[in-house]
């Protein structure tokens, strides 16, 4: 039983799913509606995407588990696993009730969220909460939870929006993570002197080729070249790399069908002997 | 639910491209209430596939034998584990730096076990780092069978299966580490690598180590290449563990792929062909057209 | 051998580090030579008849937006000084600030109106299952869009894509790697036939080739081809010559940088070979 | 390179206003914290890279809560629930384009919910048989999913596209030559990856084709990659130098204001740390550099 039912939800999800696909299409002009099929392709992909956030979510115990075991085990970087802990719940702390403004406590949302200003035309600046906006103008609620009159579309000059969450995305989270992938720079440019070497055939081909792409793909490397290094690498990409990618592509595919086919036809169990 | 006065007429005779052109959109036309007609060929490749790949798994658990090439890299591994012997001192075998979920992980847990044999046949230490601790208790499972498949279940060493660290850099900088303090005269990679592929293999390189990579990932293979002796690339990596292991599964899927892609070769070629062959600005349907249409 | 490449890595590091601060902060822009596929890229949006409907996708977060975020705003100035009707969608979870602010600093320059002209779906989960939800009906992947929370129907430009994936003219994805590009063509270009652009990091542009032309009608690969695109959008858009000549200028860096990494080869390559015949 | 209309101010949430102070001097701090790193491991980096995860894992688990639970679940169901009793509404209902009634819709998404539920059961004990249900689902879903798709894109959809005409009347030599190249280059890798068949002189012949056009293609990858790599850098040193502006300055005139801004202040203090870190330490070996 512990086996079978997992194995029997893979194979008939997994055969919906491909039913699915060669179901035929809507076809409005042909008077050919949704079938059945597009309902249960829909609600089993949904079904996936939600399984797919709480597994995700499920990983954030994980995270937790992992770095209190460590403080707890007064590990050399217990500092840091604290720091971690802590950015990691003050950003979700703020997030969630950014997220949930119109279901928070009044109180709770005057803590956590910054208000918003929207400026009239007339210069005067209204304070409070934005819920949204009609047709007809934006609504706000004010500091203790009232609502406040409808402000007009045609009167507002500017709405200014801060979001805490945003400013920590753009100046903490956004910096950290596109320079972690920069210090790559560094590295490529030390394993290129110090181990990237021609000593067969195949690497001297791959050396050139790769000098090739890096000379044609800018202007000073093409001047230098005396304008040879662009059609050469345009020929290089077109042709070779091309005929080289799709080979690759085919294979890949024919991996992807060989694990789900396995998969779908529950041959494959190996998933579930976590 | 087909309105006949619609649909288009089948041709009167299927003798030119452009009688067989009408016959698809005939035949199409009436099929699309069941069927998308432009996924028919997806279905059929599936479907011959799956087929090969049963018939071929039939086969070789009949114990019908199906060769499999050798890979140039796969004779390295023995020359490094035997110049390790010489030199006296260990191999390093790193098996990626992705969890055991990873499809090309267990792989190479199954290479690991390989490697294990060979080493405790030579009685050469083994030294696996690895990243994560599920990672870990699948690696020492591998090395303990492997020194038992050699008969020699007292050469596994519980101290030299490692965990590093979760952080990526941080795991990279312990192998560095590894292999500054204990000199490995044979550095293995297999398995799934991110941009740290670069950083191993220089190290490595600097420390003279004599050096054998294998990944399917493409975007590592590069700096694999240029700095290590012996490279397994791409699809080659699944053909490994059904070469080392026989089993009769993975056989049969190599197998199925071999021949769709001898399959997709000439299917092609013969499309190249009427393509190459086919009048120049040809108003109406060629033979090339429709031949080209059966491919959605 | 070992002496000359035993020294201390830090040395090449700071070798780059200061050619590249240099050069960017002494180096003037200076104009590419354009590539077939981006022209090929602006093209594909000059072709759209006014009025259809293309669907964003911001398939990237922080670490790549260096490559791809020039190419989104410049594709959104396009899309808009053509009025084309765009509909955002993100795959990747850290994509929707940068989707957000451009929509936001651009729409008013072309007096676009939300919902009418424009529409913000956000963020979907699930890599591949969220690109094959969005084929098979839009509605039912986003009940509401992202920035007013407000139901699909709500809005006339969702209700003229309805519910399939057909409503939809083009694909248009700035995307960083998996999910992305490579995904969107099998769950959504060949399965219900919808056409592609496409701009990507360097690092995934070799994957790119086999897709083109069909379904991908045109793509930006890296820096260079956003680049060689600003230069094409540019002229008769005021608000893109700043960021054009930002790019151009970043692109003598970059040159420069290409220079250091072959001469970095060649001459590791020199001490390899001296060494090796002094062995021998 | 951002041109402020204003001088900043010292903190400023509103995403749409001119970069702040406050966030000017986060930015500095954090992107050459992590540059530190080149020179070797210390605190800077150590604490930028452990706030990095903290954030970004926050981050992450807010997208994927926002999209997979509260929009899939939270705010679905209660619609539903409302649309039992709304006829306009019910009317409206539909999955994937296919009209049903708002109690199927509801009594589906349960489904969901039952499965969710049962992945929860991980947190209680990490072997739970009863959370292998929901993983089940998934693995299936997916592989169903890009079987299907990637056979058509990749494999027959591949084919279908190598169909060219190797040469017609105009053509350029080159266009001749490049369409040689593509389709037998393409043999000779495919060759290449064969494995179950004999190798003769003929196969070993083509395979050997196959590896030297392999070789180009990731030699074009390996170039690619250095290009790429390349520009994130210049990003970041084109960030910094943006907050080098004396805009950002923290006071006095030409080249003692630009001293005065966030990268100059924020370099200065770590490399003063650094080295009298340094100091401290001489005369110790150097630990292997990674």
């Amino acid at each position: 039983m512990k086996r079978e039912i997992p194995i029997l939800l893979t194979v008939i999800c997994g055969l919906l799913v491909v039913a699915a696909f060669f179901a035929p299409a809507p076809d409005a002009a042909r008077g050919l509606q949704p079938s059945v099929w597009q309902a249960i392709n829909s609600e089993l992909l949904e079904w996936a995407k939600i399984l797919v956030a709480v597994a995700f979510l499920l990983g954030i115990a994980n995270v937790v588990r992992i770095n209190l075991r460590q403080i707890q085990a007064r590990h050399v970087d217990r500092p840091y696993k604290v720091v971690l802990l802590l950015s990691m719940f003050a950003f979700l702390v703020v997030g969630l009730a950014e997220m949930h403004e119109r279901d928070l406590p009044n109180g709770i949302v005057r803590v956590l969220v910054p208000a918003d200003h929207v400026t009239m035309k007339d210069g005067h600046v209204v304070a409070g909460w934005v819920q949204g906006a009609t047709e007809t103008g934006i609504r706000m609620r004010d500091s203790d939870g009232h609502d406040l009159p409808e402000i007009p579309h045609d009167q507002v000059a500017l709405v200014s929006e801060p979001s805490a969450k945003m400013w920590v995305y753009f100046k903490i989270f956004a910096p950290l993570q596109a320079t972690m992938f920069s210090l790559l720079a560094f590295y490529v440019a030390s394993a290129t002197f110090r181990a990237f070497r021609a000593r067969s055939f195949e690497s001297t081909l791959l050396l050139v080729a790769g000098a090739v792409v890096m000379l044609g793909q800018v202007k000073i490397g093409n001047d230098l070249t005396g304008g040879m290094a662009a059609p050469v690498e345009a020929f290089l990409m077109d042709n070779f790399v091309k005929a080289a990618e799709r080979a690759i592509a085919i294979g890949g595919s024919l991996g992807v069908l060989a694990t789900g086919l396995r998969i779908v036809l529950g041959l494959e169990r190996s998933y579930l002997s976590e | 639910m087909i309105d006949v006065l619609a649909a288009p007429p089948f041709p009167e005779a299927l003798s030119s491209a452009a009688g067989w052109s009408q016959w698809l959109d005939a035949v199409s036309w009436r099929l699309a209430p069941y069927l998308a007609p432009d996924k028919i060929a997806t279905a059929v490749a599936i479907a011959v596939f799956a087929w090969i790949m049963f018939a071929s798994q039939r086969k070789a658990r009949r114990g019908v034998e199906i060769p499999i090439r050798r890979l140039a890299g796969l004779d390295a591994l023995d020359e490094a584990i035997g110049r390790a012997t010489e030199m006296g001192r260990p191999v390093l075998y790193v098996p990626g730096t992705d969890e055991i979920k990873e499809i090309q992980t267990i792989y190479s847990m199954m290479i690991l076990r390989h490697v294990a044999r060979k080493t405790a046949e030579y009685g050469t230490p083994i030294i696996v780092p690895t990243k994560n601790a599920v990672v870990m208790a699948f690696a020492e499972e591998a090395v303990r069978q492997g020194c038992a498949d050699a008969g020699r279940p007292d050469a596994f060493v519980a101290d030299n299966i490692r965990y590093l660290s979760d952080e990526q850099f941080a795991y990279c900088a312990g192998i560095a580490g590894i292999m500054y303090r204990e000199k490995p005269a044979a550095n293995i990679y297999m398995g799934m690598f991110y941009a740290e592929a670069l950083i191993l293999a220089e190290t490595g390189f600097l420390g003279g180590a004599i050096q054998v990579a294998g990944t399917s990932r493409m975007e590592q293979l590069p700096a694999f290449v240029a700095a290590c002796d012996y490279t397994i690339m791409g699809e080659e990596y699944f053909a490994v563990t059904a070469y080392l292991t026989r089993e009769p599964s993975l056989v049969g899927t190599i197998r199925a792929g071999d021949v769709v892609k001898i399959a997709a070769i000439a299917l092609f070629l013969v499309g190249t062909w009427l393509a190459t062959a086919a009048p120049a600005g040809a108003a109406g349907p060629t033979w090339s057209s429709v031949y080209e249409r059966l491919f959605g | 051998m070992a002496a000359a490449l035993a020294f201390d890595r830090r040395w090449i590091y700071l070798g780059l580090g200061l050619l590249i601060t240099g050069l960017y902060a002494f180096g003037s822009p200076e104009e590419l030579p354009p590539a077939a596929p981006v022209q090929e890229y602006y093209d594909a949006i000059e072709k759209l008849p006014e009025g259809s409907i293309v669907m964003l996708s911001a398939d990237f977060d922080p670490a790549s937006a260096a490559e791809l975020y020039p190419m989104f705003y410049g594709t959104l100035h396009h899309l808009f000084r053509r009025n084309i009707r765009v509909v955002g969608v993100c795959t990747w979870p850290a994509a929707p600030p940068f989707s957000r602010e451009a929509f936001r600093s651009i729409a008013p320059q072309y007096h676009k109106e939300y919902g009418k002209d424009w529409v913000e779906l956000g963020f979907l989960v699930g890599d591949d299952v969220a690109m094959g939800i969005i084929g098979q009906s839009l509605r039912s992947a986003y009940p509401n869009d992202a920035l007013s929370k407000a139901p699909y129907d709500s809005f006339p430009l969702l209700r003229d894509v309805g519910d399939s994936s057909r409503g939809i003219a083009m694909l248009i994805t700035i995307s960083a790697g998996f999910p992305g590009i490579l995904e969107w063509i099998p769950q959504l270009c060949t399965r219900y036939d919808v056409p592609v652009l496409a701009g990507t990091t360097a690092v995934q542009t070799p994957s790119l080739y086999p897709y083109h032309p069909r379904p991908l009608l045109g793509y930006l690969g890296s820096a260079t081809g956003a680049t060689q695109y600003l230069q094409l959008v540019a002229p008769g858009t005021p608000a893109l010559v700043p960021v054009r000549e930002e790019n151009q200028r970043r692109m003598v860096a970059q040159g420069w940088g290409h220079l250091y990494i072959v001469a970095l080869i060649v001459l590791g390559n020199i001490i390899y070979f001296r060494s090796r015949r002094r062995a021998a | 390179m951002i041109l402020l209309q204003q001088s900043p101010a010292w903190i400023d949430l509103d995403p749409t206003a001119p970069p702040d102070l406050l966030g000017a001097f986060l930015i500095c701090l954090l992107t050459l914290s992590i540059f530190s790193f080149l020179y070797r491991d210390n605190p800077f980096y150590k604490l930028a890279e452990h706030l990095f995860i903290g954030v970004s894992t926050a981050w992450y688990t807010l997208e994927f809560y926002d999209s997979g639970v509260k929009k899939a679940l939270l705010e679905y169901v209660p619609e539903k629930v409302h649309a039992l009793h709304d006829p306009a509404l019910a009317a409206a209902t539909e999955m994937g384009g296919y009209p049903v009634t708002p109690g199927w819709a509801l009594a589906w998404r349960m489904g969901a919910v039952a499965l969710s539920l049962m992945l929860l059961a991980r947190l209680v004990r990490r072997d739970a048989w009863i959370s292998r249900w929901p993983l089940a689902l998934i693995v299936g879903i997916y592989a169903a999913l890009k079987m299907t798709g990637e056979t058509q894109a990749r494999l027959v959809q591949q084919i279908r596209e190598t169909m060219v005409s190797l040469w017609s009347a105009d053509a350029s030599a080159v266009t001749i030559a490049g369409n040689l190249v593509l389709v037998l280059g393409l043999v000779c890798v495919l060759v290449h990856f064969l494995f179950t068949f004999k190798r003769g002189r003929t196969l070993a012949g083509f395979s050997r084709v196959g590896v030297i056009v392999l070789m180009l293609a990731f030699g074009a990858r390996f170039g690619f990659a250095v290009l790429g790599r390349i520009a994130l850098l210049i990003q970041r040193i084109s960030e910094l130098s943006s907050y080098g502006q004396p805009d950002y300055s923290m006071g006095g005139r030409g080249w003692v204001a630009t001293l005065l801004t966030p990268p100059w202040l924020v370099g200065g203090l770590i490399v003063l740390v650094l080295a009298l870190a340094a100091l401290s330490r001489r005369g110790e070996p150097e630990p292997p550099a990674a």
